[in-house]
Parts: structure tokens; C-alpha cells; sequence
């Protein structure tokens, strides 16, 4: 029956709890729509029956009728009442994840997600989950509060720092799922977004095998894609302009100058290098203690994609 | 009509005609010292008006960069500060202090047959206090602006690097300025009432200005001490609000929204209540259930306190917590319903006359009503999981801010414009305006409601491509709204000079400010004025 | 020419001094009592006679018995809000305690100050498991 | 409410005191004393609705954190000397009574009283600032203070959690201290001049509601702090 007149308003129903709060969404909306219709089409039509033609004269001058107010009181009242229950019923239903659940551990940080799985295989800025099966996030923050969205499930809940918030959903929808974030966290707030991928269970199963890799696409396209996914892009440019960390661009071969003077050529062993371990080797002019370091979080394969992309970028 | 109990002799009514409360007396040290409480009436209007022409030049800056993803005008960090700055100068330095001081200090007494507020010596002391904050507030604009959004929610606000502390300083400094209004404007409501006027022949203007004043003393003091306990834990380091430190950041927002939902009352009551004095006037009928809308709008003010939680739904607030919040959230709906049935059964059998304070009395109708009901969608748990700190939120407290108290007090400037300067305006010039502003602010602010249910976040500088078609056309929206605002000031501005002298009752009020002549004298009537009947019998 | 209408009640001095007493006897009273340790019960000794104290001031120094009956609601009008700001506000502090290890299945501990470990160059960012991470917000041991 | 009408028919001379058949106190948009007096008190009452939500707020906080932290706060407690926080409470309580008979003098046109008063609580006033004084050098010398300057030796991690809150209430509460200090001076300077007798007295009425309000706070804030265990 669900025939969703307002499908173009909302996301894709990504669950059956999607679902029910579509509904209440739309009860609430053609009811909005019922109410603003009376409101000011009876004020249009006054408007209109009423005008003033030359000076006003015998104007019945009554000033309040007793049942009216009180039809026009109680009424909105029930109705009210009814959104109230109704929204904290799917509310409620929706607030404890069952126990079989798979927990997933996001950790927030400035403008980046980092997911963690049950059996430690750890991916940034994305994260599969099977479908049709409960998966319970378990969030905390590292910095400043940010908020973990999912609009494709209708749901969202802040990230704190020192302390753990869950959120839970069950997919019945494959494919990718937009993750934002929509607790203001400073300049990267718009950046902090992650992917969710939504698989079938053996796709999922065998993702979740290798550690979250991918077989067969080639070392150059996995590492563009990793540049943007694992948030090199919020400090590494690749056009030639400087952010926080120098740029991509003609990086590679270079010899760069060294804070304590010495110098290095920018080949693999320097880029894994730094990616493992930022402070080590810092060219020149930039700050220490600003790059995260991704050891454990980017498998060899990872960083050697990143280095091909890097020599792509002349 | 009221009887005026002392029959002042013609011809100095006529004298006195020529001498109002601007040529009392000359000289600008006569304006900066004054405690007229018109002529401190008159420099808040233009104080307030500044504000808005800031806040609103943010607005268009914000709107402009966001007509395509990725960088259009500016980087990340100007277009945070941008929109804080947006967010914290139309919010403490316009729409609080706008209707309840520009407009309240001005019709207050007079709408009471009063000389003066209670305390003059304080109302202008409020008013400096306001042009302090004001300063902390602009002092923070050049010094690297605050980029925290106008919650300054922690620990973001205590680990930012941006001028936080001057900018909560001038937030902290105009909560006295607002403080001292209400506590003027009650002591005046109770005291200084006109021989023969009761609670109940009281014009609604002022219930709705006593309920507003009730919220300020009382919901004020609350945000003073969190801007002060921010301040120290920026400057100390305290750790209250910081969970790295052992603070609680949720405790933050209990502070804040204890303050900033009455404070959301506090800018529609006073919105409330022009329209209730502007409906009665051009319909020519008597309000409908003026007992009804006097106490929802004490009912506002009293409920108003019970319901800030629901702005954490999503905070890690307890399931308890948030059921409570809810159920009150939608207790406070029903008295605004309430009011706006009793409008619209105003104009029942009247005979209305479409001048531009009435229009923009229908234009609150249309885009109130549109703000309370999406208010329905927020208040529900579920919905508002999925729609909070989404575009939906900023469509609907703008339709809620800005389609209902701007457009009120727009209403309310062009309704008292004739008494206070004395001067009509173009008649033809305000309709386009106000027809200018209306459609602009419905394609601004609809296209939001859709982005924001399909999940665009807010405070966002780049979005998603799938956004940006309603972006732009939101954006564009944005510039006809400025055009109309433009517009007003023009012929507004313009009426000074060549505006056509203004009778003492253009409308054909029946309250007392259309007893005296515009612009009122000094002491507001030339005789003792006597309340005889209710403030909006008309003979039919 | 003043009228001797009520705004100028006049309280003798006896009065005053009985009041003076009166307070200082409670002050002894709950310092007395703040020497035993009756736990939750302290708090609520405490506050009962802070709040008697109060009151006693308000009522008779302040002349809020003698004074206009909205004086009166004004003022207590205050506490109503406090109450209710502190009520809700400290409702579910119990929920947005740092959460112990109990609550979650692999106990992992209370979320740890990562950026702490990050900074520091070469260590080991330790993840939740097993070994008890160096962590910035300890648990708190209630 | 006897308004007395009496049609001032054109604006008369802006001053606010000299005016030939009004007492020279009452400012010229009151139709009559009585309503001056009733205004001025409901708008100081007003002003210590706003002094005890501001207070309110404080004690929220320390409730709040108090929860949080119960082991930090026993030991930041255990730092504070209660026999300086008794004596400090019986000054303040001395001088509410002594504000409190001082407006009483006013009251029955007793000049001379009225300025003993007023300096006797001005005295007890300055003492309890002196106290508060040797109480902050005390903190200051071993350390004991908010936020990133707390350098004394804790077991418990959020001791300075405690200490941030001990500076903030009763900081605020000696600037209120200090504020109400100024004000008594300054009725005490205009009783001198005779300003005040039975028929007009409201400033000293108001700065007394000011003073016991003043002393209200440190009544709740003096067990909160140095006595809970």
C-alpha cells in the first residue's frame, strides 16, 4: 500500500524503519496541508468577501463564541497527542539494537570517519555492511562533538568525545549509502563524509575476508580513489596549491629540504615512510604533529596504489 | 471614541501641534541624553535597522557562495565565520531587541496613556548597553570572527582559535540591554496603566510585550551565566564543558537552550502581537477572543521554559529526556493555533482594507502558519532524528523568525510610521515591496524545506552535486528578498522628506496612540487620557 | 501628607533581632550537622535549612510578607524555574556518564584520548583490545 | 489606586526634582508618590529575580559536576577551612541586620541611626572581603586553582573542576559583594546629605533588598561548598 507521495522529498527508503517514518512524515504533511489550507483559504476568501468599499458601516461587532474556541482548542489537542505517541512509538522501537547485531566501532575525528570492525579490519571513510542483517554502530569522537547521519535510514546521532553513543539500522537496500556529518566541527565539517556500502551476504563476506581490499582494479585508479576516500584530499592538493601538507603535484622524484637541513628524495620508501610514521621526515616550512599517523589503517597494497597515483601526477 | 477627560482648550492643541517630540528640543546632545522614551524608541529603530542591514548582507554572502558546490566566493573558514556572524547579529542585535525595543519603547506608554516607561534613566542606560555589546560584537568581526555557528557549542567553541571570547562578551553584555527592557516594560504594564484601564481593556500589544518581558527577565540571567562559564573555560580552562578536561559538552547545550528556546519567544511574541493590533484595525471589527489570545500569549511564555530539549534530540540525551521534551514541545503548539484562528475569525464578517500593514499582516499569516506546522515535523522523535540540523531546521525557523517576527515588525513599522514621524509613505512603492518580500522569501526558504528532508546537512560550505539545483534557486530567491528589503528602505527613508503630512489617525484606530497627534508630543498627550472601553470597539 | 498605606509597613526591632537569632541558630545547627557523615542525607539537611534561612530573610528583612502579593509571586516565581532548569537539565546526567567498560561486550574501555597517543611520535595508537590504553579520561569510579 | 487628576495641561520644564506642588523627589511621569514607590520595588524585586537565575545557573553547574566527579569535589572540599567560612557566614548575617535596622531607621526618620547602620554593614562587608582575601591568598600560595593553573599535588584527576567552580561562585559573589558596597556608600553619602526621610526612603529600601539578597546567596553557597562532605 505504501504508494509514497512524497518520494521526490525524501532519500531512498534504505530500511523497513525508513519506511515508518516516511509515513509518519507524510501523515504529519497532509495534515500540515489540510490545516494551512483552511488557515488561509478561509483568510483569502474573508479577504475577498469582505473588502471595504468606501467607509466601513453596521460591522457586527461580536467578539468571541465560546464552543468555537473550544472545538478549535481541543481538536489540535487530540491531534497532537496522536503525532506525539506515534513518533515516540517508532522512536522507542527504534532506539535498542537487537543482540545479535554486528558492532561496528566509528571513531570521529576532524573531518574524517574511521570504522573499526569486530575483527579488527579497520577502513577509513567507508565501511560495507551485509543486508538485511542489524548492524549497531558504537561512536565516540576524539576531538570536538560530530554527528554521524545516515539519511538513506533516517537516522542520526551525535558523536562525543569521552563517552560512547550507539545508533543501529538494518539495510534491505544494496548499493552505496551517503554518510554526512551534521554537528558544525569547523572548517572540514563539509568535508567529513564517508560511504556506506551495503553488500549481499557473500559479496560482503568475501570483502570482509581480505580486509576490505579490492582485487582486481588497478593500483593507479584504487590509489586515486584512496586519495579522496582515506581524506588525503583535505591536506594534500593535487593541482599545485598548498594546504596543510605540501602538494601532490611534481611531488614525485623531487628532492625536498628537511626542517634540520637535510634533504631527501621524494621516492617509495620516503612516502611510506611518512605515511607510517608523519614526523619522521617533515619537509620544510610545514608543521609537525598535524598529519594522523595510518599505520594499520592503509594495507600495503593501499600504499603502494597511492604511490602509482602519486606518479601519475606530473 | 474616548471621552478626553480634560477638554484641552483648541488652540493649544494646535500650537502644540506644530511642537512634537523631535523639535522639543535641538541638538544632538538633546538626542544622546535623552530619556524620552520616544526618542530612545527611535535610536534603537535605527540601531536595529543597521543590524539587520549586516546580518542581512551576511545572509546574501552565505546564499551567494552556496550557489555552487565547491568554492564560489570564498574559503571554508571565512564562509564559517560568515555564517556565524549571519546567525549571532540577526539573533542578539536585530530580533530580540527589534520589535520590544524599537517599537515597544516607542507605543509601550502611549498605547497605555502613559507619559513614560517606569524607569527612564534605565531604558536609556539599556540603550547604551546595546551599542556596547554592539561594539564587542563588530570588535569581534575584524578581529578573525568567530567560526562556531551562533550556539557556540563546546568544546568546538573552546579549542577554536577565533575571537570567541569578544564575541560572547558582546552576546553577554546585550543579555543585560534585553534584561533591563523587560524589567522597564513590566514595572510600566503593572504601574502606569491610564486611569480606568483593566487587564482586560488592555491593547494586546502590550499583553504581548508583558509575556515577552516575563521570558526576558527571567530566561536572560541563564544565558548570561553560560556565556560566562564559557568564557572561563576558554580563558581558564575550567573544564566544565570540555570532556577532555572531565566536563560535560551535553550540559553546554542544557544551558544554552534553557535560554535560547524562551528566546525563540521571545521574538515571536512581540510579532504576535502587532498583528493582533493590526488585524482589528483594517478589518474594523474587534479582535475575535481577546481573552483567549492575551492569556496564550502569557501561556507562550510560561510553556516555552519546559521545552528546549527538543533541540538534542539527537545529543546523547536520554530516551527519557527526549519523550518529555516532545510532549511538551507539542503542548506549546496549540496556543499559537490558537491565536492564529482567532485572527483569521477576526476578519470574519469585517470590512477589510488591504494597506501594507494589513498585507503584511496576511503575508505573517500565510508564512507563520507554514512555520508553526513544519515546527509538527520537529517536534515528533522520529522525524526529527532525520531532520535535525538539516536544511529543514533552517527553512523552518527562518519561515518561523523571519516570515513571522520580520515581517511582523515590517507590518508593525508601517502601521505606526504615520505617528512616529509624522510622514506617510508611498502606498504603491510598500505594496511591491512587501509583494517583493513575500515572493522572494517563499523561493528561498520552500526549496529548503525539500533540500533539508533529503538530507542536506547543515552549516554546509560544500554540498553534494545533487543539491545544487535547489541551491541555486534558493540563492536566487535570496536576491529578490534583498531587492524587497532595498526597496523599503528606499521609499521609507524617501517619505521623510516628501512623504505627505500624516493625520493623527490614518487608519481609523480606535487605541489611544490615534487620540494624540503624530508625531506625539513630548509627554506623549496633551490631556489625561481615560480608558473607557475595550481597545478595539468600534461603532459599526 | 504620606498616606499610611501598606507599602510603609514598619517592622519593630524586636522582631529584627528574633530574626537575627533565628539565624544564626540554624547556621549552628547545620554546621553541627555537616561534622556527621549521614551521606544523601547531608545534601538534603543542607539545603532544607539553607532554604529556611532563606526564607526568613526574604519574609521579614525584605518585608515580602508585608509587601504586594506579586511581589511575592515574582520571587518564588524564580525558584519554580530553577528547579525545573536544574530538574531537566540533570535528568539523564545519569545517561551521559563516561561509560563504563561493563556496557559493552569486549569491554572496551572508556573512549581513549587518541589524538594523546597520535601525537606522540612512534607510539603504538592503542586501539580498544585488550592491553589498558594510556588513556586521558579515566573511568570514574563511582 | 487614588490617582489624583490634576491636568498638567501643557509640557512643563523637563527637570525631574524641582517642581512647585509635587515633593521634589518624585519624577514628573508618576502621577503621585505612592506609585513611584510601588514601581521602584517591583522593579528591584524584578532585578533579584534576574540575581538569583544568574546564581541558579552556577549551582546547576556545580550540581552537574558535583555528580560527575563526587570524589574530586571531597578532596577540592576537604582544601577549604570551614571555621573561615562560619565566620564569614555571621559577618554577612550580622551585616543583613544591621542593613535591615538601618532601614528601619530610615524608616522612622531616625538620620543619625541610619548612618551608623549603613557604616556598620559597610564595616562587616569590608571584613568579609578581607576574609575572602586571606581565603584566595591561601589557594593562590598552594596552587588551588581553576582550570590550567591548578599545579597543587591530587589524587583524584578533577580537582580543578572544583576549584574552577569555588573561583567562579564566590568571585562572582565578592563582585556582587563589592557592587553592593558602592551602592550602600552611595545612599549612605545621600543620607548624610538628608536626602531620606520617612515619606521617601526607597533607595535605601532597595539597596537593603539588594544587600539581603546578596547575603540569600551566600547562605546557600556557604554549605554547598564548605560543608557537604
Amino acid at each position: 500500500m505504501n504508494m509514497f507521495l512524497l518520494a521526490p522529498f525524501m532519500p531512498l527508503q534504505g530500511s523497513e524503519y525508513a519506511k515508518s517514518v516516511d509515513l509518519l512524515y507524510e501523515f504529519i504533511f497532509w495534515l500540515g496541508v489540510v490545516f494551512f489550507i483552511g488557515i488561509v483559504g478561509s483568510m483569502a476568501y474573508f479577504v475577498f468577501k469582505y473588502k471595504r468599499v468606501g467607509e466601513p458601516r453596521n460591522i457586527p461587532q461580536f467578539s468571541h463564541n465560546f464552543a468555537l474556541e473550544v472545538t478549535w482548542s481541543v481538536i489540535p489537542l487530540i491531534i497532537v497527542i496522536v503525532i506525539f505517541f506515534w513518533g515516540f512509538d517508532s522512536y522507542m522501537s527504534n532506539r535498542i539494537a537487537p543482540n545479535d547485531s554486528l558492532e561496528i566501532k566509528v571513531y570521529a575525528k576532524k573531518w574524517q570517519w574511521e570504522f573499526e570492525y569486530p575483527d579488527g579490519t579497520r577502513t577509513l571513510g567507508e565501511f560495507h555492511v551485509p543486508k538485511d542483517k542489524p548492524v549497531k554502530l558504537i561512536m565516540s569522537s576524539d576531538d570536538v562533538i560530530h554527528s554521524f547521519f545516515l539519511p538513506t535510514m533516517r537516522q542520526k546521532m551525535d558523536v562525543l568525545p569521552g563517552r560512547y553513543t550507539t545508533l543501529w539500522f538494518q539495510p534491505t537496500v544494496e548499493g552505496k549509502h551517503q554518510v554526512f556529518c551534521t554537528e558544525y566541527c569547523g572548517d572540514g565539517h563539509s568535508e567529513m563524509m564517508a560511504e556506506l556500502t551495503v553488500d549481499s551476504q557473500d559479496k560482503y563476506k568475501e570483502w570482509i575476508e581480505n580486509g576490505g581490499l579490492d582485487k582486481d582494479t588497478p593500483l593507479d585508479q584504487l590509489g586515486a580513489r584512496l586519495y579522496k576516500s582515506r581524506n588525503c584530499n583535505t591536506c594534500h592538493s593535487i593541482d599545485g596549491t598548498r594546504i596543510q601538507g605540501p602538494t601532490f603535484k611534481g611531488i614525485w622524484g623531487r628532492t625536498e629540504r628537511i626542517t634540520g637541513g637535510t634533504t631527501v628524495v621524494v621516492d617509495e620508501n620516503y612516502v611510506r615512510e611518512s605515511v607510517m610514521d608523519p614526523n619522521a621526515k617533515v619537509v620544510e616550512g610545514y608543521e609537525r604533529g598535524v598529519m594522523p599517523t595510518y599505520k594499520g589503517l592503509l594495507k600495503d597494497r593501499e600504499v603502494n596504489a597511492i604511490i602509482e597515483y602519486m606518479k601519475t601526477l606530473k | 471614541m474616548s471621552t478626553k477627560y480634560v477638554d484641552s482648550v483648541s488652540s493649544v492643541e494646535s500650537t502644540a501641534h506644530s511642537e512634537n517630540y523631535i523639535n522639543a528640543k535641538k541638538g544632538l546632545m538633546s538626542w544622546i541624553v535623552t530619556l524620552d522614551h520616544k526618542r530612545i524608541g527611535v535610536m534603537y529603530l535605527g540601531s536595529i535597522l543597521f543590524a539587520f542591514m549586516l546580518g542581512g548582507l551576511m545572509a546574501l554572502l552565505v546564499r551567494l557562495e552556496l550557489i555552487a558546490p565547491g568554492r564560489t566566493i570564498m574559503g571554508p573558514k571565512t564562509y564559517n565565520q560568515v555564517f556565524t556572524l549571519h546567525g549571532a547579529i540577526m539573533v542578539f542585535l536585530f530580533i530580540i531587541p527589534s520589535i520590544p525595543a524599537a517599537l515597544g519603547n516607542f507605543m509601550l506608554p502611549i498605547l497605555l496613556g502613559a507619559k513614560d516607561v517606569a524607569f527612564p534613566r534605565l531604558n536609556l542606560a539599556s540603550y547604551y548597553i546595546y551599542v556596547v555589546g554592539a561594539i564587542f560584537c563588530v570588535a569581534s568581526l575584524l578581529m578573525g570572527a568567530a567560526d562556531t555557528g551562533w550556539t557556540f557549542y563546546t568544546p568546538y567553541s573552546t579549542t577554536t582559535g577565533t575571537s570567541v571570547v569578544s564575541m560572547t562578551l558582546g552576546a553577554f553584555i546585550l543579555g543585560f540591554s534585553s534584561i533591563f527592557t523587560g524589567l522597564n516594560f513590566i514595572a510600566t504594564i503593572h504601574k502606569l496603566r491610564a486611569p480606568g484601564m483593566t487587564w482586560g481593556k488592555m491593547p494586546l500589544f502590550c499583553w504581548g510585550m508583558y509575556a515577552t518581558s516575563v521570558i526576558q527577565v527571567i530566561a536572560t540571567p541563564v544565558l548570561g551565566i553560560t556565556l560566562l562559564l564559557l568564557i572561563m573555560e576558554k580563558v581558564l580552562g575550567v573544564g566544565i564543558f570540555d570532556a577532555k578536561l572531565g566536563g560535560d559538552p551535553v550540559l553546554y547545550q542544557h544551558f544554552f537552550w534553557f535560554y535560547s528556546h524562551p528566546a525563540v519567544y521571545i521574538m515571536i511574541l512581540p510579532g504576535m502581537a502587532i498583528i493582533s493590533e493590526i488585524i482589528p484595525v483594517f478589518s474594523h471589527k474587534t479582535i475575535f477572543g481577546y481573552r483567549a489570545i492575551a492569556l496564550s500569549s502569557v501561556a507562550i511564555a510560561i510553556i516555552g521554559f519546559l521545552v528546549w530539549g527538543h533541540h538534542m534530540f539527537t545529543s546523547g540525551q536520554s530516551e527519557l529526556a527526549g519523550m518529555i521534551f516532545s510532549f511538551l514541545t507539542f503542548l506549546v503548539a496549540i496556543p499559537s493555533g490558537i491565536k492564529v484562528f482567532n485572527w483569521v475569525a477576526t476578519m470574519y464578517k469585517g470590512s477589510i482594507s488591504l494597506n501594507t500593514p494589513m498585507l503584511y499582516a496576511l503575508a505573517f499569516l500565510f508564512l507563520f502558519t507554514i512555520g508553526g506546522l513544519t515546527g509538527l515535523f520537529l517536534g515528533t522523535l522520529s522525524v526529527d532524528v532525520h531532520l535535525h540540523d538539516t536544511y529543514f531546521v533552517v527553512a523552518h525557523f527562518h519561515y518561523v523568525m523571519m516570515g513571522g517576527t520580520v515581517i511582523a515588525f515590517f507590518g508593525g513599522l508601517h502601521y505606526w510610521w504615520p505617528k512616529i514621524t509624522g510622514r506617510m509613505y508611498s502606498e504603491s512603492l510598500a505594496k511591491i515591496a512587501c509583494a517583493l518580500t513575500f515572493i522572494g522569501f517563499n523561493v528561498t526558504f520552500l526549496t529548503q524545506f525539500v533540500l533539508g528532508s533529503r538530507g542536506m546537512p547543515r552549516r554546509y560550505y560544500n554540498y553534494v552535486d545533487q543539491f545544487q539545483p535547489l541551491h541555486a534557486f534558493s540563492t536566487v530567491g535570496s536576491w529578490i528578498l534583498g531587492l524587497g528589503f532595498l526597496l523599503m528602505a528606499f521609499y521609507l527613508l524617501a517619505s521623510l522628506k516628501t512623504g505627505k503630512k500624516a493625520s493623527d489617525n490614518p487608519w481609523g484606530g480606535v487605541t489611544f496612540e490615534w487620540q494624540t497627534p503624530s508625531p506625539p508630543p513630548e509627554h506623549n498627550f496633551n490631556y489625561v487620557p481615560v480608558a473607557t472601553h475595550g481597545p478595539y470597539e468600534y461603532k459599526s | 501628607m504620606s498616606s499610611g498605606n501598606h507599602s510603609h509597613h514598619v517592622i519593630p526591632v524586636k522582631v529584627y533581632a528574633a530574626i537575627f537569632g533565628a539565624l544564626l541558630v540554624l547556621t549552628y545547627i547545620t554546621v553541627q550537622v555537616s561534622y556527621f557523615n549521614f551521606g544523601v542525607l547531608n545534601i538534603a539537611v543542607a539545603v532544607v535549612v539553607a532554604t529556611i534561612k532563606a526564607m526568613l530573610v526574604c519574609l521579614y528583612f525584605m518585608h515580602l510578607r508585608y509587601d504586594t502579593v506579586f511581589n511575592r509571586i515574582v520571587f518564588f516565581s524564580t525558584a519554580i524555574f530553577l528547579a525545573l532548569f536544574m530538574g531537566l537539565a540533570l535528568l539523564d546526567s545519569g545517561a551521559r556518564l563516561p561509560v563504563k567498560p561493563s556496557q559493552f561486550a569486549d569491554n572496551s574501555p572508556v573512549p581513549v584520548d587518541r589524538t594523546a597517543e597520535a601525537a606522540a611520535p612512534g607510539a603504538q595508537p592503542a586501539v580498544g583490545g585488550a592491553e589498558a590504553p594510556k588513556s586521558a579520561t579515566p573511568e570514574n569510579k563511582h | 489606586m487614588s490617582t489624583a487628576i490634576h491636568g498638567t495641561s501643557h509640557g512643563h520644564s523637563q527637570d525631574h526634582h524641582g517642581h512647585h506642588d509635587h515633593p521634589e523627589y518624585l519624577q514628573h511621569h508618576f502621577s503621585d508618590a505612592e506609585q513611584q514607590v510601588e514601581a521602584s520595588k517591583l522593579g528591584m524585586w524584578l532585578f533579584l529575580v534576574t540575581e538569583v537565575l544568574l546564581f541558579g545557573g552556577l549551582f546547576v553547574a556545580f550540581a552537574a559536576m558535583r555528580s560527575l566527579h563526587y570524589e574530586s569535589f571531597h578532596e577540592g572540599h576537604e582544601h577549604l577551612s570551614k571555621t573561615l567560612g562560619i565566620i564569614n557566614t555571621v559577618v554577612l548575617i550580622l551585616s543583613s541586620f544591621t542593613m535591615a535596622l538601618g532601614v528601619h531607621a530610615s524608616q522612622t526618620n531616625q538620620k543619625k541611626k541610619l548612618i551608623n547602620y549603613l557604616v556598620v554593614t559597610l564595616l562587616c562587608a569590608l571584613t568579609f572581603l578581607v576574609i575572602k582575601y586571606f581565603e584566595y591568598s591561601e589557594k593562590f600560595h598552594h596552587g588551588l586553582l581553576p582550570g590550567r593553573y591548578f599545579t597543587a599535588h591530587h589524587e583524584n584527576p578533577h580537582v580543578s573542576i572544583f576549584f574552577g567552580l569555588y573561583f567562579l561562585m564566590t568571585g562572582l559573589h565578592g563582585i556582587h559583594i563589592i557592587a553592593g558596597m558602592s551602592a550602600i556608600g552611595w545612599v549612605l553619602w545621600r543620607a548624610i546629605k538628608g536626602h531620606f526621610n520617612s515619606e521617601y526612603y526607597t533607595p535605601v529600601e532597595n539597596v537593603g533588598l539588594y544587600w539581603h539578597l546578596v547575603d540569600l546567596v551566600w547562605i546557600y553557597l556557604f554549605p554547598l561548598l564548605y560543608l557537604l562532605p
